[in-house]
């Protein structure tokens, strides 16, 4: 039994769905972000299995991009995050509902 | 003179815009400045739009004063504009009914006089617009924007309800005009799918050919487009509402000239466009134009308010118009259109008399009024010549456009034509019922003890109109004279369509009973 | 446009300036304006007089004045065609509407809307002379109506009184009915003849099936029944006599009333051609004659005695015409419209000197207060009652033996029948009137009319007294007869009284009814053999029918106009403000509801949001799953 | 294999470079702002960086004009500068350059970092013509996110109002899971065709179409791919139902902020989409038509519902514009050279109709006079006769009512759509378009024809009130002088408004008054340029 | 090989479990640490190295940090986010467990993809892993590499200007 680029896709689509997952369901802000990393990370893994597997480079190429893009969001994170809490003395994100309707 | 006459068109068309940018420039406090520069310069449009009507050649069908400038290239859209019969007097209407519009105002309109002039005036443009244009997107820019001075006039000046009327009266009108763009658009297309070229020219709209059904399909849905500001029955509540709230002003120009546009769209556009299914529909329409007729006299009434009971008999007389152009006899789209600039004049007038008694009452209710004619004679004498108009005594004007309408239309349509004959015994009721519990009889109500007789301005307001009444009744002539050969035209282009309409009808098994 | 062209057009234009001066400026000529509008009348007068000396002693001929409507293949022009039948009407028309004119000076005199009076009469003369003289349909048509309008606006004159004011609605409205028939037999013509000229039309109606004539003569007959007041339109006209009493003389005795009677005489050869339609104008004539003096014997108004009388004459015409005689329709025409506008002014007489009272039992013994009333009325009644040499009895009798020749004896009977009738009302009247005691009231001021008024009176009585000689000698051979006949000649349907039976019977008989009927009116009001109110409760049924006119305004009102009124109600509250309006702001209000729902996907919650994402997400990926 | 040579030909830098140079000309002025705002005391920042910022965009501006008649990729096909970029580039830099004009007037009363938010604005503005940009999945996703993380910078900058945090916030959270498609989605496009470039994947399944042996799993990996790649792009062009973030973020950013997001961000979201569309969709692999009419029927119905009952003006103009990118969208789906270029139209058309409508938002909320809600719109128009009219302007270009620039660029997509057969896509959107005028008149009944007979609402109120205690205070002077006093009163407010309404945002307001009403009776440059534009497209 | 990748995905999708369902944001970020350590094995047997390392140095090191400073920044070690909207927890679930299964779906209908790239495992280690990434990033890549250092300095300014009171 041979490992495919399929099975790496699997494993990835798992970890994505587990981390809309996460987002789907957890309030806490911090989580949500970590479960949005989770999703970003499935990509990764998606992108290096298939470059690999097609004997291509662009994906790996790709990776290092996100990983600073999700270095990016963290920092943003960190900001909004502080914001957030704040003003509302928690990052608990069912307490954001001003803007409705 | 030349250049002048060249250019006529557009100088007749933009002459009103820019009249309302030099009264932009107006200080707004100087109402009565205001007022009578709007009236002297709408006066001014009339008497240039008069120029339109002498250097008219009255022998031939053929568009007149053509200007044509390329506008937009990629769409084959041009600045088209060109006249005939038909247009000629739905400008001169306009010009006119906007001039009387603006005089009948002067008391009316209080406050914001400046907004209220200059709307009309760039109404008037638009008005002029859609009625000169021969490319079938500026027929439609105009034809749309229309709606948004005219929203204006009735939502700020109206009475009452008027923010429902006049949020009514867009959304009717445009939802029945944006289908109607679609309409529009398709043959736009099918005409680029047949040739390869777009071109919004009318001219070369007309000759393409549209599969029936297709056809069919395309012609109701610019048949909701026009139907709706004719309008024709089920598509009529707009109407009193607006009409009823409008100021007068306003509804002087919806009654005298925005009506006209649903017929004159069929009449250019909808029906030579699409021949085939205009003839395949005309049993149905005319089944509406027939219960436009009857069910707007009746409606009429049985109506308290004043202006609601015009409102209803303009459905009605809209009625007889539909019924006169679909019955495509040239008899009777003679009487049509001649119809429609009789409608603009005597409705207009009902409409005006009507706002000057609000202006002396501010009630419109029937039953407020009575016995006027004593207090006002001049005002019962000129209103009651309008009131004849409409309900088309011989030697008026109504009178010579209903009777062409009906004779044209009693051979194809016979029985319709005798329902809609019966829509005269109707108006003579409610008119004249409306009249005489309006002006005649004892003077019940107190307030009306004192009520006054026309100023000379008013007088000067309707007497253009009460004289284009017995003009149009005694010599009609003049109008049909150059109406005719364009509508001779319009009916041989069906004519030439029935052969084809006969051979589907045969293949269809339509109407076989 | 040579000199009798001139003078065509010149009579119907003295009228209409007359109108439009005394409409314009009647505020300023004040009391001028009764001569001036008498002048204009009086000069078309002497022109039709011209015009009738000419066309006697020539031919008809016609007159365009312009192109009026030229609509592709509908072409109308305005022009008159003169002959025989227009010119008597003309002289007619004019010679009594100057009389009237004279005669409403002093009617009018006090009356503050003296110019607009005259000025409407002048209106209205011109209208009729233009109906008279037209010489195509529509313009038969235009003026038809136009004489409506006058005759609107002449009985709703005192506005201010709302059964006037109704009274000129109605006339306007049950006309307009007539004149919806008149109007689609028009269309019919113009569809099937592709004309609507006299002449033209006259000539080609032949060629068309029998049922399109016999439906054009039907629907231009509908015409004529609503405005000669023929049954069932007859409504109208004891109503109209809200309108000054000169007005009710000229225009709902004289002329107007009797243009449907000129229409058919005018269109003889289309009814001569339709038997069936012919049958129709005789029944419906020999109806109404009956009908209208069957409700005139028991009235109290005396206009409304008069009107229904006329009803009855008019009858009597339609019977002429329907059975093809049409001279004697005409002779009666022309003996009627003296002698029933001499009655109308002379009860107008009667008003003015009673301060406005019409009530005949509130009335009595005028005679010695305003003998020249008095007898002229007399005179009037007498010619109404067919007693020789009056003028009516020729005419009448004129149309009693045309009916007996043809062999309509079941109208003959009628026509005798309702000539004891009107004898016996018209007597009625005049002995309630003018005999017995006085019952009016004792502070009232009778007083004889001044010479304005009696002087036309007289004039009318002359000619009521003289006028039948012109029908001497009897029937076809009389001066009248050959006058008019010229112009019937190619009508296929004439029929003359001939004479199968001597004439001095029929005529007898004529007289022994009309006498009857005075003797009976005698016997009942002056000397009182009978007890009138035990008569009217043994007859109650016949004497409520006849009181309160068969109730015809009643079933009117029941059956056609409050069903109409609901239904209209029904259309405007239910149909288009439930259904059609309520569809409209239906929609809007599903619009709104469903748009208040839709909002509330955006509530604010995060995790909603990343919901409907992901259901997107979900959603477009089972597109393709299940693709 | 890379031909490393050609790095070093200074020619080919130069080339490339030439590319990008319209963008780096506004990193480079973004960077001085930043730098600027170093050095210089605060007061002053604000005006320096204000016309910096403006400045970079007249560069930009100019680097475009001068490169507009070349086609150039740069960088190992990560860039492309072509015609089509062209015209949005100018669509972008005038959403740029206007909400810079109407920032000044804004931030002025409020304390925020100004030179940053300049800075911040020129670099979105830079990301969005990036997006338009890129022809290659990893430019496609650093470009959106670079965009995304100025906006959510931009969105949250009202410090201290909750309202703009929360924004942000939910605007992060969203745009980051929408991300993740997106890179989830270009996982999957990439296993299927080995490539990342526009152009490649383009050729690859144009050659697959063709091909018999068309390999089924490549088939199923393009079309999950192709799904995630569009849930990633639709969330940008905000389609139903990946809109969420809409209405909450435009309403939470400050006002020109919204205006960016609402002009620019979409104008770039529609470029990148139609690159993408053009190259990947436009093959119609799997009926990937089905599914962009249907997204582009829901979002304009669920816009315009949505929109129908809201008060408040910005969220209103929110909904409108998720209804509009559906109308845009139909543009799209009709496709091809007519579809293309009427859609490029409409964006630019989209331009300034929203925001002109957006500056006199702007310019109502500076006046102190209006809150967003609609109901304290009452009776301006009377009071503003030309902001009224012009603001009516506006929403009936939005509309879509004829002479507005807003009827030209409806009627060029529908014109298209009709043509490629979409004729009840048509008809749906036309019957939206006529409900969705309810809204927007709704407005216009609010500014002219209010009921209240108070023309200016709560604003008059208090003046009335003022004036009654001016009364009060002057009772011993005579009427007249308090009649005067009235009247200064009311002179004063409309000086005061007058002057306080900047000499920017008219300017802005002007230009948008001018090119709505241009674009609407004389379109005809604007719609060759769009045509000249489309041709450097694929498979048009 | 096999026994590696499922030991990793044992360990990769028993973490990412983990970090969703523990209520201590603090554990969630130790786990996912765990995560991605996994997935930093999986890169390994991947043949790339170079990505692990960043993986590890980047995400653990550098991102999950930051993520750790903002729970103890603003002392949320002790909120614990409880779930207890079990009605949203159960939509949520469904809708990403039909989204799990249509993907899954998608992947079992697809078969064996052909390599389409000259970048075999032989030629990557011929070069080095590194090398070759490096040359990629600073020759094709170039111009994405400068976008993403601005792209890091923009999200810098943002961290300072939502960070600043």
């Amino acid at each position: 039994m041979n490992v495919n680029v399929n099975d790496y896709l699997a494993v990835a689509s798992i970890i994505f769905c587990i981390g809309a997952l996460g987002v789907l369901i957890r309030k806490n802000l911090i989580t949500i972000f970590l479960s949005l990393e989770l999703m970003f990370n499935a990509a990764n893994l998606g992108f290096v299995a298939v470059s690999e597997y097609l004997n291509l480079m662009s994906g790996d190429i790709f990776v290092i991009f996100i990983m600073v893009v999700a270095a990016a969001e963290a920092a943003i994170l960190l900001g909004i995050a502080i914001a957030f809490y704040r003003e509302k003395g928690t990052i608990n994100i069912d307490k954001a509902n001003e803007l409705r309707m | 003179m030349s250049i002048f006459l060249k250019y006529i068109l557009s100088i007749i068309i933009f002459f009103p815009l820019l009249s309302a940018l030099i009264l932009v420039f107006v200080n707004k406090k100087a109402e009565g400045l205001l007022r009578n520069l709007a009236t002297v310069l709408s006066l001014a449009e009339f008497a240039i739009s008069l120029f339109l009507f002498i250097y008219f050649k009255s022998n031939t069908y053929e568009f007149q004063f053509i200007e044509r400038f390329s506008w937009i290239r990629e769409f084959g859209a041009s600045y088209f504009l060109g006249i005939d019969g038909v247009s000629l007097f739905m400008i001169l209407l306009t010009t006119l009914m906007t001039f009387v519009s603006l005089l009948s105002s002067y008391k009316y309109i209080k406050d914001h006089v400046k907004e209220f002039v200059i709307l009309m005036l760039v109404l008037e443009t638009f008005m002029l617009g859609t009625f000169a244009s021969l490319d079938v997107l500026l027929f439609y820019l105009f034809w749309e924007f229309m709606l948004i001075p005219m929203y204006f006039i009735i939502g700020m000046w109206g009475s009452g309800r008027r923010i429902y009327s006049a949020v009514k009266f867009v959304l009717y009108t445009l939802a029945g005009s944006l289908i109607m763009l679609f309409g529009l658009i398709t043959i736009f297309i099918l005409h680029y799918n047949q040739t390869g070229n777009f071109t919004f020219n009318l001219l070369k709209l007309y000759n393409t050919n549209i599969p029936l059904t297709l056809q069919i399909v395309l012609f109701i849905a610019i048949f909701l487009g026009f139907a709706v500001k004719v309008p024709v029955f089920p598509f009529h509540t707009w109407l009193p509402d607006a009409h009823t709230e409008a100021p007068t002003a306003g509804s002087v120009i919806l009654a005298g000239v925005l009506l006209k546009f649903g017929v004159y769209g069929f009449f250019r556009f909808a029906i030579p466009l699409m021949p085939e299914a205009a003839l395949i529909l005309t049993p149905i329409i005319l089944v509406l134009a027939v219960i436009s007729i009857i069910y707007g006299a009746l409606v009429s009434i049985v109506q308290k308010d004043l202006k609601r009971l015009v409102a209803f008999s303009s459905v009605s007389h809209m009625g007889f118009i539909m019924l006169g152009l679909f019955a495509m006899t040239a008899v009777s789209v003679d009487g049509s259109v001649l119809q429609m600039i009789n409608h603009g004049i005597s409705t207009g007038a009902l409409f005006l008399f009507v706002g000057m008694l609000y202006e002396r009452r501010h009630t419109r209710l029937i039953a407020d009024f009575g016995g006027l004619a004593k207090k006002a004679p001049i005002f019962a004498a000129l209103f009651m010549i309008a009131v004849l108009s409409s309900v088309g005594l011989p030697g008026l004007n109504g009178f010579v456009g209903e009777f062409l309408i009906l004779v044209g239309s009693f051979k194809q349509y016979t029985i319709f034509t005798i329902f809609a004959t019966s829509g005269i015994i109707f108006a003579a009721v409610y008119l004249l019922w409306m009249f005489q519990r309006v002006m005649f009889q004892d003077i019940t109500n107190q307030k009306n003890e004192d009520f006054k007789d026309m100023t000379l301005r008013e007088i000067m307001t309707v007497l253009p109109l009460i004289f284009l009444m017995f003009f149009i009744g005694l010599y009609p002539d003049v109008f049909l004279s150059r109406i005719n050969p364009t509508v001779v035209h319009f009916v041989n282009i069906i004519e030439h369509n029935k052969y084809a309409y006969n051979l589907i009808k045969a293949k269809m098994g339509l109407f076989n009973a | 446009m040579n000199s009798k062209d001139l003078i065509v057009w010149l009579i119907p234009f003295f009228p209409l300036l007359g109108a439009i001066l005394l409409g314009v400026f009647g505020k300023y000529l004040k009391n001028y304006s009764g001569y001036l509008g008498s002048v204009f009348i009086v000069i078309s007068f002497i022109l039709s007089t011209v015009i009738f000396f000419t066309v006697a002693y020539g031919h008809s001929f016609t007159s365009t004045l312009y192109s009026w409507i030229d609509a592709s293949y509908f072409k109308v022009n305005v022009s008159t065609t003169v002959d025989r039948l227009s010119v008597i009407m003309l002289v007619m028309v004019t010679g009594i509407s100057s009389l009237v004119h004279i005669y409403s000076i002093g009617y009018m005199k006090d009356d503050k809307g003296f110019a607009r009076y005259f000025s409407y009469l002048n209106l209205f003369v011109f209208s009729m002379i233009m109906l008279i003289m037209a010489n195509n349909f529509l313009l038969l048509y235009v003026f038809w109506e136009a004489v409506g309008f006058c005759s609107y606006i002449l009985i709703g004159f005192w506005y201010e009184k709302k059964s006037a004011s109704n009274a000129g609605k109605k006339a306007f409205i049950v006309n307009r009915i007539g004149d919806f028939g008149f109007a689609l037999g028009v269309m019919l013509i113009f569809v099937n003849m592709g004309t609507l000229s006299y002449s033209s039309v006259f000539s080609g109606i032949h060629l068309l099936p029998p049922y399109l004539i016999t439906t054009i003569a039907l629907l231009l007959f509908a015409g004529a029944v609503g405005k000669s007041a023929q049954f069932p339109l007859h409504v109208w006209l004891p109503d109209a006599m809200e309108g000054p009493t000169p007005v009710s003389a000229l225009i709902h005795a004289a002329t107007m009333v009797t243009a449907g009677v000129y229409l058919i005489a005018r269109c003889h050869i289309i009814f001569s051609y339709s038997p069936d339609a012919s049958n129709v104008v005789l029944i419906i004539g020999g109806t109404t004659a009956f009908i209208a003096a069957f409700i005139a014997m028991t009235q109290f108004d005396i206009k409304r005695i008069i009107a229904y009388s006329t009803i009855s004459q008019l009858g009597y015409m339609f019977m002429a015409v329907g059975i093809g005689s049409y001279a004697a329709g005409i002779f009666h025409l022309v003996s009627h419209a003296i002698f029933k506008g001499l009655l109308f002014l002379t009860a107008g007489s009667v008003m003015h000197g009673m301060s406005g009272e019409l009530d005949l039992r509130k009335m009595g013994g005028l005679y010695s207060k305003m003998k020249k009333t008095a007898i002229t009325f007399i005179v009037g009644g007498l010619a109404l009652s067919g007693i020789p040499p009056f003028s009516g009895f020729f005419s009448k009798d004129a149309i009693l033996a045309s009916l007996f020749n043809k062999g309509d004896y079941f109208f003959w009977i009628i026509g005798e029948l309702v000539a004891f009738m009107t004898a016996f009302y018209i007597f009625r009247l005049i002995f309630n009137v003018f005999f017995g005691e006085s019952h009016a009231d004792k502070n009232l001021h009778v007083h004889e009319s001044p010479n304005v008024m009696t002087i036309p009176l007289i004039i009318l009585a002359c000619f009521a007294a003289v006028f039948g000689f012109i029908g001497m000698p009897p029937f076809d051979h009389s001066i009248f007869y050959n006058f008019i006949n010229k112009d019937f000649a190619n009508s296929f349907n004439f029929s003359p009284a001939v004479n199968n039976y001597p004439w001095y019977l029929l005529s007898t008989v004529s007289v022994i009814a009309g006498l009857s009927g005075i003797y009976a009116a005698y016997v009942f009001y002056i000397k009182k053999s009978f007890d009138l109110e035990m008569l009217k409760k043994r007859f109650k049924t016949v004497y409520a029918l006849s009181f309160n006119k068969l109730y015809i305004d009643e079933i009117y009102d029941f059956a056609i106009v409050k069903p109409m009124k609901n239904f209209s109600v029904f259309l405007w509250r239910v149909v288009d403000s439930f259904v059609i309006d309520g569809a409209v702001n239906g929609i809007a209000q599903w619009i709104s509801v469903t748009s208040s729902k839709v909002r509330k996907v955006q509530n604010g919650m995060l995790m909603s949001y990343i919901f409907t994402l992901s259901v997107g997400v979900i959603a477009l990926l089972a597109y393709y799953f299940v693709r | 294999m890379l031909d490393l040579a050609q790095i070093y030909n200074g020619y080919y830098l130069e080339k490339s470079l030439l590319s990008v140079m319209p963008e780096a000309v506004l990193i480079v002025f973004a960077f001085l702002i930043l730098l600027a705002g170093l050095f210089n005391n605060p007061s002053k920042n604000s005006v320096n960086s204000y016309y910096l910022a403006l400045i970079g965009v007249a560069f930009s501006f100019l680097y475009l004009f001068m490169l507009s008649d070349h086609t150039i990729k740069g960088f190992y096909g990560s860039i492309v500068f072509d015609k089509f970029d062209v015209f949005l580039f100018t669509a972008i830099l005038l959403s740029g350059f206007l909400t810079i004009l109407m920032s000044k007037n804004y931030f002025d009363t409020r304390s925020v970092l100004i030179p940053e938010y300049y800075s911040l604005v020129l670099f979105s503005v830079s990301a969005m013509m990036l997006l338009v940009s890129s022809i290659n999945l990893i430019m496609i996703f650093l470009s959106i996110e670079f965009m995304s993380i100025c906006a959510y910078i931009l969105t949250g900058y009202l410090k201290g109002e909750s309202r703009s945090t929360e924004a942000a916030m939910k605007y992060f959270v969203l745009g980051t899971f929408a991300s993740a498609f997106l890179l989830f989605g270009s996982v999957f496009i990439y296993a299927a065709t080995g490539h990342l470039s526009l152009y490649k994947i383009h050729n690859f399944i144009f050659e697959q179409n063709y091909n018999a042996h068309y390999a089924y799993n490549l088939h199923t990996f393009l079309a999950i791919g192709l799904i995630l790649l569009l849930v990633g792009l639709a969330f940008k062009m905000s389609l139903f139902p990946f809109h969420a973030w809409t209405p909450d973020s435009y309403d939470g950013a400050p006002t020109p902020v919204t205006n960016l997001m609402a002009t620019g961000i979409k104008i770039a979201a529609f470029g990148v989409f139609i690159r993408v569309f053009t190259s990947i969709y436009s093959f119609n692999v799997f009926n990937f038509y089905n599914i962009l009419w249907i997204l582009a029927i829901l979002t304009m119905t669920f816009g315009n519902f949505a929109a129908l009952l809201q008060t408040d003006l910005k969220r209103l103009i929110a909904y409108s514009s998720i209804a509009q990118a559906g109308y845009i969208l139909i543009g799209v789906i009709a496709g091809g050279y007519y579809g293309i270029s009427g859609t490029l139209f409409y964006l630019l058309a989209y331009v300034f109709m929203t925001a002109g409508a957006f500056a006199i938002i702007i310019m109502f909320e500076n006046l102190n006079l209006a809150s967003v809600n609609i109901k304290s719109y009452s009776g301006l128009g009377y009071k503003y006769p030309l902001a009224g009219a012009a603001f009516s302007f506006f929403l009936l270009s939005l509309a879509g009512i004829p002479v507005t620039a807003g009827f030209m660029g409806k009627f060029f997509v529908f014109s298209a759509a009709i043509k490629s057969g979409y004729y009840w896509l048509v008809v749906i959107a036309l019957l939206n378009s006529a409900f969705a005028a309810y809204y927007y008149i709704k407005i216009i009944v609010k500014m002219y024809m209010s009921d209240n007979n108070n023309n200016g609402g709560q604003l008059n109120l208090s003046n009335g009130r003022n004036s009654i205690i001016i009364n009060a205070v002057n009772t011993n002077k005579d009427s007249q002088s308090y009649a005067d006093n009235g009247s200064g009163k009311t002179a004063l407010t409309e000086a005061v408004s007058l002057k306080s309404a900047a000499p920017a945002l008219i300017i802005a307001i002007i230009i948008c008054l001018i090119f709505t009403l241009i674009l609407g009776i004389f379109p005809q440059p604007v719609i060759s340029f769009a045509s000249r534009s489309v041709t450097s497209l694929w498979s048009i | 090989m096999e026994a590696l990748f499922y030991i990793f995905s044992i360990i990769a999708i028993f973490s990412a479990l983990m970090v969703i369902l523990v209520k201590n944001p603090l554990t969630s970020a130790l786990y996912i640490i765990l995560c991605f350590f996994a997935l930093a094995g999986f890169y390994i047997l991947l043949n790339m190295q170079f990505l692990a390392a960043m993986q590890i140095l980047v995400y653990a090191g550098a991102i999950i940090v930051l993520i750790v400073l903002v729970i103890m920044l603003l002392n949320l070690a002790k909120a614990k986010d409880t779930i207890r909207d079990f009605h949203q927890m159960a939509v949520g679930i469904i809708a990403v467990l039909l989204l799990f299964a249509e993907v899954i779906l998608y992947l079992n209908a697809a078969g064996e993809s052909k390599p389409t790239g000259i970048y075999t495992n032989a030629v990557i280690n011929k070069i080095g892993n590194t090398q070759i990434i490096g040359q990629f990033l600073f020759t094709k890549y170039v111009f994405p590499f400068e976008v993403a250092s601005i792209l890091l300095l923009v999200a810098v300014i943002g961290a300072y200007i939502f960070a600043k009171k």
